[in-house]
């Protein structure tokens, strides 16, 4: 646990709802749910502080497992649903869970939208690469030639890379993490710590219909050898051998993953700067790497925060208006 | 009758009473109609007439200059005496260029008055408006009673001192104009001179040009001898039931109608709406209520509005939405959710000229049956329909209190017509309504349900945020009580008679079925819902004193019926629904009560004339139509 | 009557013979059993028998093992005599888990077959399926005739050999379970050997496990004794029309006819689609066929691919579209679009339980409004719906054929009992088809007005690239023949009517009304459309038979009617309507004919059963309903 | 003219249509209008080769004032409609017009996918940051605090760069021009060249509702001091007096703008690279200069090329396959 996190007397288990899980055994959901509701206990904030909003998928299924409020929506709309909740009901820690297809296919527009207004809600997109729910169709996120019974001879579609397409919209908050990473809760707990729109990229697997797709990343034993957890301030070191670094190339002056030794030595490797969103650009999608942790954070007012401090300054303007008065504004008359 | 006043030469003016006048205003979509028009009708809903006003424009934002699809009009109706609708016919058209002469002078009663802007009609414009000659040099016009007025060469001295660019200056020829018609019907022009001051307080050199203008125009009415036929008029106060007025339309009416009943049900508003002609104007209103607990959303797009209005809903609030056709369309999938979800919400309809875009600028009522039917699975909801643009008020309260009483989204249907016309509007008593708060569910019972359904098959709003009381929502079908999943046959088929039942008692919170005007039973009864109200009046009222036997029964429930409504239809020889559209409420009648209701379509984009329905009346009930009915001109001797 | 083969160990094996059976086989939705099910299907079809098979399972992939929300499920219909559905209630139940035994058990007749996979007995799987005592022990399954095998156990046995891990080798257990049932009712197992062979190809290990647990459990019912009242059973063939027969489902079955009506009518096919439960394998099986001038387009929502699909059609290709409830309801406004646009689109829409996301895989008829009037505006178009899974062919090929020849979008409605069903379809004589070729506009004559229309209102279509007829299309109100954007009220009124009328005049097109079964008047006329047809038609066979004045009329086009369907009614003393839903089609049928047709409405998710309406009719009869009819078990001395 | 672009016979009115124009006098619409007219005289297709597609919204009235095929069609739809007449009618050279709500507020979704497939279209986004046809609510790309219709009190919505959400969905072409800018054709010419979409977002002066509100970059007089025309390869220099440049922060390794002088001379700027995506991010948002041109181009095979190139795979391995073959595939048995 992080030591930044206050101690909380809230346990796992009191995210936990009463209902069975419905997921395929083996299902990297399990490890998300799991990592979310340590987050939670972490966080500290009570069951009924909390509501999850999601959509329609395997993923979106979320909110019947946790004992907070939920509202498992319609495919694609949660980021909408949640920016009317978080409106409404402002002291609610607001949580959006959605996939690779309903936040990214169908619903890429809210998202796209509650990213750039910087709505103050924790998105968690389960990337599988693969629509689970409906049994296997290719998703926005699946590699181009994948077969799959929509695409039966292989998609020809390009993915959309997630992290990239946050930071296009405007996104403040960029994380990526995979199902069964042991730093997932911590990822989720600087998400919410963050005010404003946090989006969260998980990598998921699909026992079923994509299985070990990720692989090559969350590989006990090799894995270490293709990602690399980035943190603020500090020196991009990767590897099973901490051998391996990123640094700036001196030629594009763009990020590029080395080896260390043959002349590079750990001096040559960059720091990690969270705020810089040219950098987060390069991390977002490097060519024999995948970069977890927070890739990117600014400070913004969040959206709802805005939209109050404008009620609250009208208010003290204009102070509060009675319906009598409003109905009598402008011109009126007499008749007797 | 005739009355006197004082002319600007110290003369006394005869000024001929007249009960009620008609007056168009059309002209580019520059020229500013629009504002011309409501001024004129603001300005005689103060002084105590009843008002009647129909804007008419194309759709996009300025057509080109001289086109006829480019011509904005404006109709004003004001009166001494009860009047409903915008008026049949107008007794003045005002053609501020040949274009707008093409399209209205048809429209025009025989021997109207024509006020004429002579400047506009060059070869140039006689030819985009499709003129092969001059209309005001080839006797075409005679059967008029024509002002023709060199107006903006007139503009333009009148406005030289104050400096304007001469694009500004030409632009004040619609002020002029409304300067010449205030002194030919005796109106006052203080209030627009006000106004003027108060539209233009950033730009003091435009308000002092238009106000010059508009006295150019006054004085030059009061010192001009008018051609013959044509002399002062005067429209005495109408005798309006006692109170406070002021002058509404139908979308500020609806917007103050979803503030009311949020205090009602003591609730604040979160209003998520995307842009819409003609239902844009609710956001704007809205969005000037931030003082009034009103949070408004200006979403990407309908979907998103909706959905928001939802969030806002499950997180314990009124959530509201409003849209007009295409945008109803693509909240659909969406409205099923807070059906299943069993949330409230409020949805305002502004209806629009279809299919698809359409007509976005023109009134229709086809979206009844959409409204009613338009959800995939049993999917019901309450369907109300305001009838005046006054009503739009009394009728947003109605679905507030509905959709939070009954824990359900409610559409309330109005109209591109309603939207934009205004009248007078008497400031209702707000004590008179019956408050109904909302009291969320806060008791931390061992058994507590969320989807437990009180014997109206409601269930409690909880609030996200009380303790002990978390529970999740969803578009999934939900077990009876706990609402939890549940693919249980026997589950299913209860949830879906207990929505529908839900819905079906509402009517026994409405009022029964009445007859608006006209006996209890007859020979015909026209039933109509929305804007069709004032037209029917009308017409009802013209075939009773011609002695007819003809009733009106106006509906502003339309799903469910309100209750009765089968007995009284029972009781007419003839149902007969005038509707602006292909034909929909009667489709509905006819189902529910195997009553032989025929329908009168009309879609043109425009609202019934009175005359279209007394003709059909007549022609229903075998008396001859009388002759030239409804076409004396005002004023014609 | 019986008959005899050969068993194993040479002795012969004397079979009872059965005119029809039905086998429900459940269990985990791990377990395999769609699989199973379908496989049984497909040999019994193979084997000349009559056949209806109807999967039911839950939404979620793979729910929590054990669970009763978890339990998936198949029924077979198997006969040598017509069968139309299903069945009401299984003659075998196959129950592999407590779960299964739990959720099923109600619905098997009494005396019928239990078999049981006594392994999955375990006390943990019993408490997830809620049972206190192990009805394998208490007596409480004494009622049935229990064939109670350790399949689990046997299969691990059968399959060792082949190394596969204990997982995947105890997925095996269905092929196992199949092979004992294809003992007992005389199946050839060579087809389904062959299919494993093929499904495996890229895993010889897993294909040659299979292989040997189809096998074994072939060999133990052919070597066991079986208990009391348990006899191998044989079902001859069916007397079947003659002809090459394939067995088929809705979906692919109304994949096929959209590439049979795009060579009719001599296009290609882009079918732009969005995965949705149950539309998801009409995409499935397009995407397979590219070789046959279909381009298959899936969408990133249903918004995109109903436009995809517009485009298409824009562009002179048919364009298709296919989805389910949720999805329908987001292509409203698009659709609309194509209503304005006058193009051709076929929009297939497999219904499923509703409202909202409501029950994903489960059946309904709930959007027959919701197609018919849901839309904003005036908004009319044609809607078919398919009545039997090889319908959905033919009634593909109708709607291609009317949204190319009236230029106008279709609704076909299908639902889930129909796409996931199989029947054996008599492969159609295609010369039998009148080819209906699209003859795009090409010649430039001098007057080419783009919305143009014939006697029928429909236009002429032109391919984008056509030199010289560059036309612009859209949304907005087209004046009638050139298609300007025209907002004059006349030609809006003109081209609502047309567009209403081009719609009716379909009528003129297709089978005027017919009685399916029984006397063209009488006592009661059920009305069906849809799926219900086989419930209906056994219904209405064994009510004539027990001497009742009962017919069916079944309707494939709901909008517009068939012509003289009011005449057909009016020949009956009760018009009802059974529907899986809360009352649709009969509100359609009132308000078309003032008839006042009454419902029986079923919102379960499941299709009707034969005897809920042969008790219906006994009740509106008036005679009392026999005892126990449907209730002696198969095979029950 | 550019050199490269073929002669023609065809002349910009030839792909004029009969219709009067309905935008407002002064709109910046008619410069783009003619703008796109002259790039496909000079393209050289004929008009019946050209189909337009477009939405809602003033600018979205486009195709009725071209000679071509047109389709006015829904609000924010128009991408998809294009996709599948592309993929229907191959041989079309498709445009997309669209505006700022039409393309990114309704329509970003589709936005999103018709970029990241990369399908063979020609969009022009008319960016005049405002709501036209409506009567002007602000839109996604207005600037906060912006006073309009819907917010009365000044708009909190953060803003979308609508370059930066084209990079972020992985499109392939990105540039950026201005109404009256005598460039605008040539980038037309550019966009229809390239194989794939083509992302041209056109600053325009909406007179009646946001007048004024490009003038930093555009007025005749200090607009170039604000704005750069990058040419692949060219040195990236810019301002009335050619005194400003673009060179690499030599610390962060990013973009930034710069006077010449004080010790910076021609040789620290650098040449555009309109191949590398990230330089093209810097390019999209600098802090006080606004680039146009082609931001960024790369050549990826444009997905309606995939789709046929899969069904010609299909066709030759397979064959064509019979309506009678397609039924009596699989398992089929005889009744005699
Ligand atoms: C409007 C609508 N369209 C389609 C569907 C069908 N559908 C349900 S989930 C899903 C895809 C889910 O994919 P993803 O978000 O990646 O979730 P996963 O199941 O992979 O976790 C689809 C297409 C639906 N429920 N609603
Ligand atoms: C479904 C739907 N929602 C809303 C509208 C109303 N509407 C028409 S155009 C428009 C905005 C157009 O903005 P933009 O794309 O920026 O075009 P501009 O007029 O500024 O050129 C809106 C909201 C509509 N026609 N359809
Ligand atoms: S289908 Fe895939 S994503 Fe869905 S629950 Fe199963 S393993 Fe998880
Ligand atoms: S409103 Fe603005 S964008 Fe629309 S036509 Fe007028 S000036 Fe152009
Ligand atoms: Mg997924
Ligand atoms: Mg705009």
């Amino acid at each position: 646990m992080n030591a930044t996190i206050p101690a909380s007397a809230l346990k796992k288990k009191d995210f936990a709802s009463d209902q069975d899980i419905r997921w395929c055994p083996g299902c990297g959901d399990y490890a998300i749910l799991s990592g979310v509701q340590k987050a939670m206990a972490d966080i500290g904030a009570a069951p009924h502080q909390v509501a999850v909003v999601s959509g329609i998928g395997c993923s979106s299924r979320f909110p019947y497992y946790m004992g907070t409020y939920g509202f498992h929506s319609i495919h694609g709309r949660a980021p909408a649903i949640a920016t009317g909740l978080k409106l409404a009901n402002p002291d609610l820690h607001v949580w959006v869970i959605t996939g690779d297809g309903d936040g990214l296919s169908i619903g890429g527009n809210h998202m796209l939208h509650a990213l750039r207004r910087n709505v103050d809600l924790n998105i968690i997109l389960f990337n599988n690469k693969i629509y689970g729910l409906t049994k296997g169709q290719y998703s926005p996120t699946t590699e181009v030639g994948h077969v799959t019974p929509s695409s039966p001879y292989g998609s020809v579609d390009l993915p959309v890379i997630p992290a990239r397409f946050a930071l296009g919209a405007g996104a403040g908050f960029v994380a990526r993490g995979y199902d069964v990473a042991k730093e997932l809760p911590e990822l989720f707990v600087e998400a919410h710590a963050h005010q404003g729109a946090s989006f969260v990229e998980v990598l998921q697997n699909c026992v079923v219909f994509n299985d070990g797709t990720f692989d090559e990343v969350n590989n006990k034993k090799t894995g270490s050898d293709h990602r690399i957890w980035v943190k603020n301030g500090e020196p991009m070191i990767f590897g099973q051998n901490s051998d391996k670094g990123i640094r700036v190339n001196p030629t594009s002056g763009h990020l590029e993953a080395v080896e260390l030794g043959n002349g590079i030595t750990e001096a040559d490797l960059c720091l990690h700067e969270e705020t810089n969103v040219e950098r987060a650009w390069d991390l977002s999608h490097m060519k024999t790497l995948t970069a977890f942790g927070v890739l990117y954070r600014v400070e913004a007012v969040a959206y709802d925060a805005a939209v109050r401090q404008q009620v609250a300054d009208i208010h003290k303007k204009k102070g509060n208006l009675s319906m009598e008065e409003l109905l009598r504004q402008g011109h009126t008359w007499q008749v007797d | 009758m005739t009355a006197t006043n004082t002319k600007g030469d110290g003369q006394s003016v005869v000024r001929e009473e007249l009960s009620s006048v008609v007056i168009r205003f059309a002209g580019d979509s520059g020229d500013g109609m629009q504002l011309t028009g409501s001024q004129f009708g603001a300005t005689s809903a103060l002084m105590g007439n009843d008002l009647a006003t129909f804007p008419d424009y194309p759709a996009e934002i300025r057509a080109p200059a001289g086109t006829t699809y480019g011509v904005s009009g404006f109709q004003v109706h004001f009166a001494s005496k009860d009047i409903r609708t915008p008026g049949d016919a107008p007794d003045v058209l005002v053609a501020m260029n040949p274009a707008a002469l093409m399209v209205n002078l048809a429209q025009l009663k025989p021997h109207g008055v024509l006020v004429i802007n002579t400047d506009a009609f060059t070869p140039a414009n006689l030819k985009k408006a499709g003129y092969d000659h001059n209309p005001l040099e080839d006797h075409s016009l005679d059967a008029y009673r024509l002002l023709a007025v060199d107006i903006t060469k007139r503009t333009l001295e009148a406005v030289r001192p104050h400096g304007l660019s001469s694009k500004d200056a030409g632009r004040c020829k619609n002020v002029w104009t409304l300067g010449l018609l205030y002194w030919l019907f005796d109106r006052d022009p203080m209030p627009t001179t006000q106004w003027l001051e108060t539209k233009f307080r950033k730009m003091p050199d435009v308000a002092a040009a238009n106000i010059a203008a508009l006295r150019a125009g006054h004085i030059f009415a009061e010192n001009t001898a008018m051609p013959n036929g044509i002399h002062p008029y005067q429209v005495p106060k109408a005798e309006l039931p006692k109170g406070l007025y002021r002058s509404i339309d139908g979308n500020t009416a609806a917007a103050y109608g979803i503030v009311m009943g949020a205090r009602l049900a003591n609730l604040p508003i979160m209003y998520g709406s995307y842009p819409i002609t003609p239902a844009s104007s609710l956001l704007h209103h809205l969005a000037k209520l931030k003082h009034m607990d009103v949070t408004t959303f200006q979403a990407e797009d309908e979907i998103a509005a909706v959905c928001s209005a939802i969030g806002a809903s499950f997180g314990g609030a009124l959530g509201v939405t409003g849209t007009s056709g295409p945008g109803l369309a693509l909240k659909t999938e969406a409205v099923g959710l807070a059906i299943g979800a069993e949330l409230p919400l409020v949805i305002v309809n502004v209806q629009r000229g279809g299919p698809s875009t359409g007509l976005p600028t023109k009134t229709e009522q086809s979206d009844l049956l959409f409204a009613i039917y338009g959800r995939n699975g049993d999917a019901p909801l309450p369907v109300l329909a305001a009838a005046t643009p006054g009503d739009c008020f009394h009728m947003a309260v109605e679905a507030v209190r509905i959709a939070t009483q009954f824990m359900t989204p409610v559409i309330l249907l109005t109209d591109g017509f309603l939207a934009n016309s205004a009248e007078p509007w008497q400031i209702p008593d707000l004590d008179s309504y019956e408050p109904f708060p909302v009291t969320f569910q806060e008791e931390d019972t061992e058994d507590f349900q969320p989807f437990k359904h009180d014997a109206n098959g409601v269930r409690r709003w909880v609030k996200p945020g009380t303790p002990n009381l978390m529970y999740r929502a969803g578009g999934l079908e939900k077990a009876d009580g706990p609402g939890n999943i549940s693919y249980d046959p026997d589950n299913h088929q209860a949830m879906t008679k207990l929505r529908a039942n839900k819905v079906a008692g509402v009517a026994n919170t409405i009022p029964a079925a009445s007859i608006e005007q006209g006996d209890t039973t007859g020979d015909l009864v026209y039933v109509g819902w929305g804007s069709t109200h004032g037209a029917i009046t009308q017409a009802v009222a013209q075939l009773r004193e011609e002695g007819h036997s003809v009733s009106h029964i106006h509906l502003r429930y339309l799903n469910p019926l309100p209750r009765g409504l089968e007995k009284l239809l029972r009781g007419f020889k003839h149902v007969v629904v005038p509707e602006m559209n292909n034909g929909m409420l009667d489709k509905v009648l006819r189902s529910e009560f195997l009553i032989d209701a025929k329908g009168i379509d009309k879609v043109k984009g425009l609202p019934f004339q009175i005359r279209e329905l007394v003709e059909d009346g007549r022609q229903r009930l075998g008396a001859k139509p009388e002759k030239n009915s409804n076409v004396v001109a005002m004023g014609a001797e």
